[in-house]
């Protein structure tokens, strides 16, 4: 995947002169995540540049720079680091448009690192789309592999509002054709079906999107698995055109069961739809901890393919949402 | 005096400062004008909310507006009548915006803190103390980056050098030699907190010695020497010697806000700021070059209440903000 | 209600020296609203202090005050503000405890002043619950008025973990008669029932309490009206029973639609009582917008008591949820 | 040397450092084997994740150990083996936090960025950049509030000096003149990143000048001269003559994490600093003052690896965190 982005950026600097990038160790080093490699050396110091540590710095240069004419790309090189500059995203970047009656606008990309699963403990492992979700003003998109991480950082850069793009960590290794080129540029606010199934609604992002797929190809039941995509704006009607031909929806989260991302989608469906859904939706997600340390808990944390399974059919059989494996211990 | 026609656009009225120097005085009226008339606004509860009033600080305004390009960018703080107003944005602009209306230089959905005009470079002012530092070292970075001379300010009070995002926009700048101003209004307070009590130096300048950062203190009272210092700030950032932090000793005669009745000050300060009030002896000094009478000195002072009462007329006929515009630019097309 | 807020910490400093307050202005000039009245003069310069204005600084400043054995209670302004100091608040006070295998802990309460209604623009008329909703080791409540803010401003103080308590900013000047003493403390996780009612379970914190309140006095149905007070935790067993017993539920939001905190009580109360209810959830809420300047225009964004009696009328006869008066601009 | 339970206790580590020289040796000696160590465990696979060691930098782990009380309190950083190790916590509790085992100092949760204990002070070891300035100010602020004389230690990077926590940090303990050290470990980098593309300045100590705040560079090989350095700002904070910032010039021989072959290094640069290791240095200076033979060295040196090997099997034979941990300490009853 870091090779996806590394082109999707690339091919945007190709074609657009104001697209600039800079973060930390972005420039010389190619990227902590080697998501930036051969940039520097294609497009000059110019262009490409190294930032301090200086998070509200290098975001509040983003915002000046985006509202003034470049279109900057900028990465957190996890999604915590936001935290000190919090308020450059979601107070400053995501409100000038409207502050300025229309006329200013602020075409800049945050990348940010974000999941767990790699061992580096509970401030490093987060993925926090509850940080930014329902920001006026400000859109969200979330990767799940090299495919979707080409297309959707073209589209960000592309866009001309603020854009946050989440990379999951772990994929970062993993490898996927990708056809690179203006034909798989991803459009935001739209999701994807992956896998096509007449029970139930397996909606799914970011890490979760192969939790889901792998849970949906062994089970005994026929999911229809589909990639959100984008959180802000989020495809409403993909959605629920989905759970109307299902009358089930299960959502798959990395997050904490608390304030996740799917209360927004389990709370928007379900007033939507409600006499189309045969039983409650169904949010499968880690329990109201941090992050745990240790590779075990911390595999134990992210629902895996077959809790998934078994929680999908329990719903399925029962019509009602099935307690959670933590409630013993919650 | 300029012409009507002039007076109607923003680039144009900020133009004139630069080679006029009566104009500068009259400017400096309008803003006092301008933030006595929000104040009344306000009294009359016609306006609800908060507002900050720069009256005292009007020298720093017009020697920025001055110095200055309507190309070049500026970031400023939700004081920012007075900076808007000497940038170019016509009173009624102001005053609409204050009064919520569609006239308002943002269609009156933003209020008093956020004032902004791309045409005179000047982005919404910030409401977030800091967070307009960062963003002015982005936009010279802008400027950096294509290579053309353009400047972006910074404009701040004292309170806010205590902030994290002050100091890594200097930082920043500092460390890509970028084409940025810092121009603090040093007038004494945070709110109301004297700055002894908040902040650990008396001179803000000293903060760029971290920074190996360029710094002069000046007078900010005198709007010559202002604008002298700008310039040598605005040279340097133009050929590419790197950023400037500017520290402008200055005074605000009324409370933070609204609200504030500033009874935290010591006896006697407010009187001895009085004293050396920035139009009054800019005037003074036209009547002793000889450039204006005492007479003509008084004769624009009416031509600009004149000319501000006609703007809040303006302004209060102007519609409030309607329901479709809250709708209209959440999002960029 | 600045007055018990007051009365609050004063009655809680007077008991344990530990506690100790800081932040802008709440020394000398007590408090920009006026709610730290007398505490410089009563407890002194040690325990009440000025701050510059560095909400990271004072913020991380309370962290390590709490781990080693005060209780300080801060103020952020405008909960804006926090976004300046995020880091401190989600990513250290929260995870202290939890990271220090329960051997330090972090009590310390931050008091921020929310909402819309008075004028102050985009920036400064937020409610923000979401910034913090779903962090684990962190506590948040919302007062409703002079009573409640008493009540679970003490228990803030005397709890042993970080606690962010909002409190509406246009409420400051309402008086109410609070009856100070340990019998008025209110304990954090807990829902009120303000008026009992048979049709329908309205939901309401903060400043839409009284919305809520307003509207089933006038309404042609029955509504049970509940101050939630409390988000994190909240009280699922109350929310819950009530609804059981109503069959319907409101929730009634200062915040926009998207990630708003009803949507983490509708998706938990819909999965859990999903035969209970006769109706979908419905969210009355701000529309998907910054809060706007303008008294009218603000007015308008906040759902007013009217409003609320017109959709849960909507709700309750169609048993579909209403469209939003906003929908045909969206 | 020490008795083993002495060893065995927290706070006696401690003790000892401040009184005994051959026990500053043996420990610095400690800090270097377990870093090794762990770089082996990672090597062979038996921990997953990332992990910063410092090895190079022990003098200032260890001065900062000696100059200061169990009763004071440390904010140290991800790179914070050391600084544990240093303050106290024995290495089968280090090993074992990183191993995600139940006898690590936080039960194998935290992992290698989070190393903490109360009995000797140290909060959480700090993830996020400059989180910790801010922190220790405040643990400051207790001591100050409660009137004993504690002393808050922040110990952090020369990369960390540019992040707004770290100036709002210094300023607030300026103005509230309280018992604080910024004790910052100038290892020359940031991550990949050299200071000088990073930071306006190359002495940090010049970043006291904004907050008229004492300052000493120290060399940071040399643990007598930053043990007294450490000593002076102690004195200073004691009693009562507020904060000071320390730079200690000093330098990791690893990469920045893990999986950092610090390949950006100039040529010979490494071998430079290799030269003057604090270690060796220190080893040297004891056998010329006569408080140890070349073979009491060897001797201790070969008894700090039996120790960590032991220490290493024991914490390997503990326990991985368990599920019921995960939720025993979200919120503190
Ligand atoms: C981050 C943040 N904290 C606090 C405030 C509230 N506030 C608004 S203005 C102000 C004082 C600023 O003082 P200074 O920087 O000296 O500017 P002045 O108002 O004197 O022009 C404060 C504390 C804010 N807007 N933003
Ligand atoms: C806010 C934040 N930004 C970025 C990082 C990633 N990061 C971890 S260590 C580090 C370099 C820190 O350099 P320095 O302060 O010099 O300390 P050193 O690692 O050299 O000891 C960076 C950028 C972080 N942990 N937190
Ligand atoms: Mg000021
Ligand atoms: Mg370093």
């Amino acid at each position: 995947m870091n090779q996806a982005i590394t082109r999707a950026i690339a091919d945007e600097m190709e074609q657009d002169p104001r697209v600039i990038v800079f973060g930390e160790d972005v420039a010389v080093a190619e990227g902590p995540f080697k998501t930036s490699e051969g940039l520097l050396a294609t497009f000059g110091p110019l262009r490409v540049r190294d930032t301090p540590i200086s998070e509200t710095g290098f975001l509040g240069a983003a915002v000046g720079a985006a509202m003034t004419g470049l279109r900057p790309v900028t990465e957190i090189m996890f999604i915590e680091f936001m935290g000190v500059a919090f308020d450059q995203v979601v107070t400053e970047a995501a409100l000038m448009h409207y502050l300025s009656g229309g006329r200013f606008e602020v075409p800049m990309v945050i990348r940010a690192s974000v999941g767990s699963g790699l061992g580096f403990g509970c401030q490093h492992s987060q993925t926090l789309e509850r940080w930014m979700l329902g920001t006026p003003g400000l859109k969200l998109a979330v990767a799940s592999g090299a495919r979707s991480a080409y297309g959707l950082t073209r589209a960000a850069i592309r866009d001309n509002n603020p854009v946050v793009i989440l990379e999951p960590r772990s994929l970062y290794g993993e490898r996927e054709d990708v056809d690179p080129g203006e034909q798989s540029i991803i459009e935001l606010g739209t999701a994807e079906i992956l896998r096509e199934g007449a029970d139930v609604t397996v909606l799914t992002l970011g890490q979760t999107v192969r939790v889901g797929l792998e849970a949906a190809e062994s089970a005994s039941w026929s999911g229809e698995v589909m990639d959100l995509r984008s959180l802000m704006p989020w495809d409403k009607k993909a959605v629920i055109d989905s759970v109307r031909r299902t009358g089930h929806l299960v959502i798959v989260e990395e997050n904490q069961y608390t304030g996740g991302w799917g209360t927004e989608i389990a709370s928007h469906v379900m007033a939507k739809a409600f006499s189309d859904l045969q039983a409650p939706v169904l949010r499968i997600t880690a329990p109201d901890v941090p992050v745990p340390y240790g590779l075990a808990l911390e595999q134990r944390f992210l629902p895996s393919p077959e809790y998934v399974t078994e929680q999908v059919a329990a719903l399925l059989a029962t019509k009602t949402a099935p307690e959670p494996w933590w409630e013993e211990f919650a | 005096m300029s012409q009507p026609d002039a007076k109607n656009d923003p680039v144009q009225r900020r133009l004139e400062l630069s080679s006029n120097p009566v104009s500068r005085l009259e400017r400096m009226m309008e803003i006092r004008l301008v933030e006595d008339r929000i104040q009344d606004l306000f009294a009359q509860g016609l306006v609800s909310g908060t507002t900050h009033t720069s009256q005292g600080q009007e020298a720093v305004a017009i020697a920025l507006a001055s110095a200055t390009r309507p190309t070049d960018v500026v970031c400023c703080t939700y004081r920012g009548h007075g900076v808007a107003l000497a940038l170019g944005i016509k009173p009624e602009s102001v005053l609409g915006e204050v009064l919520g209306r569609q006239i308002g230089c943002m269609g009156g959905l933003g209020g008093s803190m956020h004032l902004s005009d791309p045409d005179i470079g000047l982005l919404p002012t910030f409401a977030i103390v800091g967070a307009g530092t960062p963003v002015a070292v982005g936009a010279a970075l802008q400027f950096a980056t294509n290579q053309t001379d353009g400047v972006a300010v910074s404009v701040f009070g004292d309170g806010a050098t205590n902030i994290g995002g002050f100091h890594e926009g200097l930082n920043l700048a500092a460390v890509w030699n970028l084409p940025a101003i810092f121009l603090c209004e040093n007038n004494l307070y945070g709110e109301y907190s004297p700055i002894a009590t908040t902040t650990a130096v008396t001179d803000i300048t000293k903060r760029a010695l971290a920074y190996d950062m360029a710094a002069e203190t000046v007078d900010g009272q005198d709007v010559d020497a202002v604008l002298a210092t700008i310039e040598r700030a605005v040279d340097r950032a133009r050929s590419g010697a790197g950023p400037t932090l500017i520290e402008a000793k200055t005074y605000r005669y009324v409370g933070h806000s609204r609200s504030d009745k500033a009874t935290y000050r010591p006896e006697g300060e407010l009187e001895q700021w009085l004293a050396r009030d920035p139009i009054e002896l800019f005037a003074a000094k036209l009547v002793a070059n000889g450039e204006l009478t005492e007479e003509g000195v008084q004769t624009i002072r009416q031509h600009q209440h004149d000319l501000i009462d006609v703007a809040a007329q303006t302004a209060l006929a102007s519609p409030p903000g309607s329901i479709p515009q809250m709708f209209a630019h959440v999002l960029a097309p």
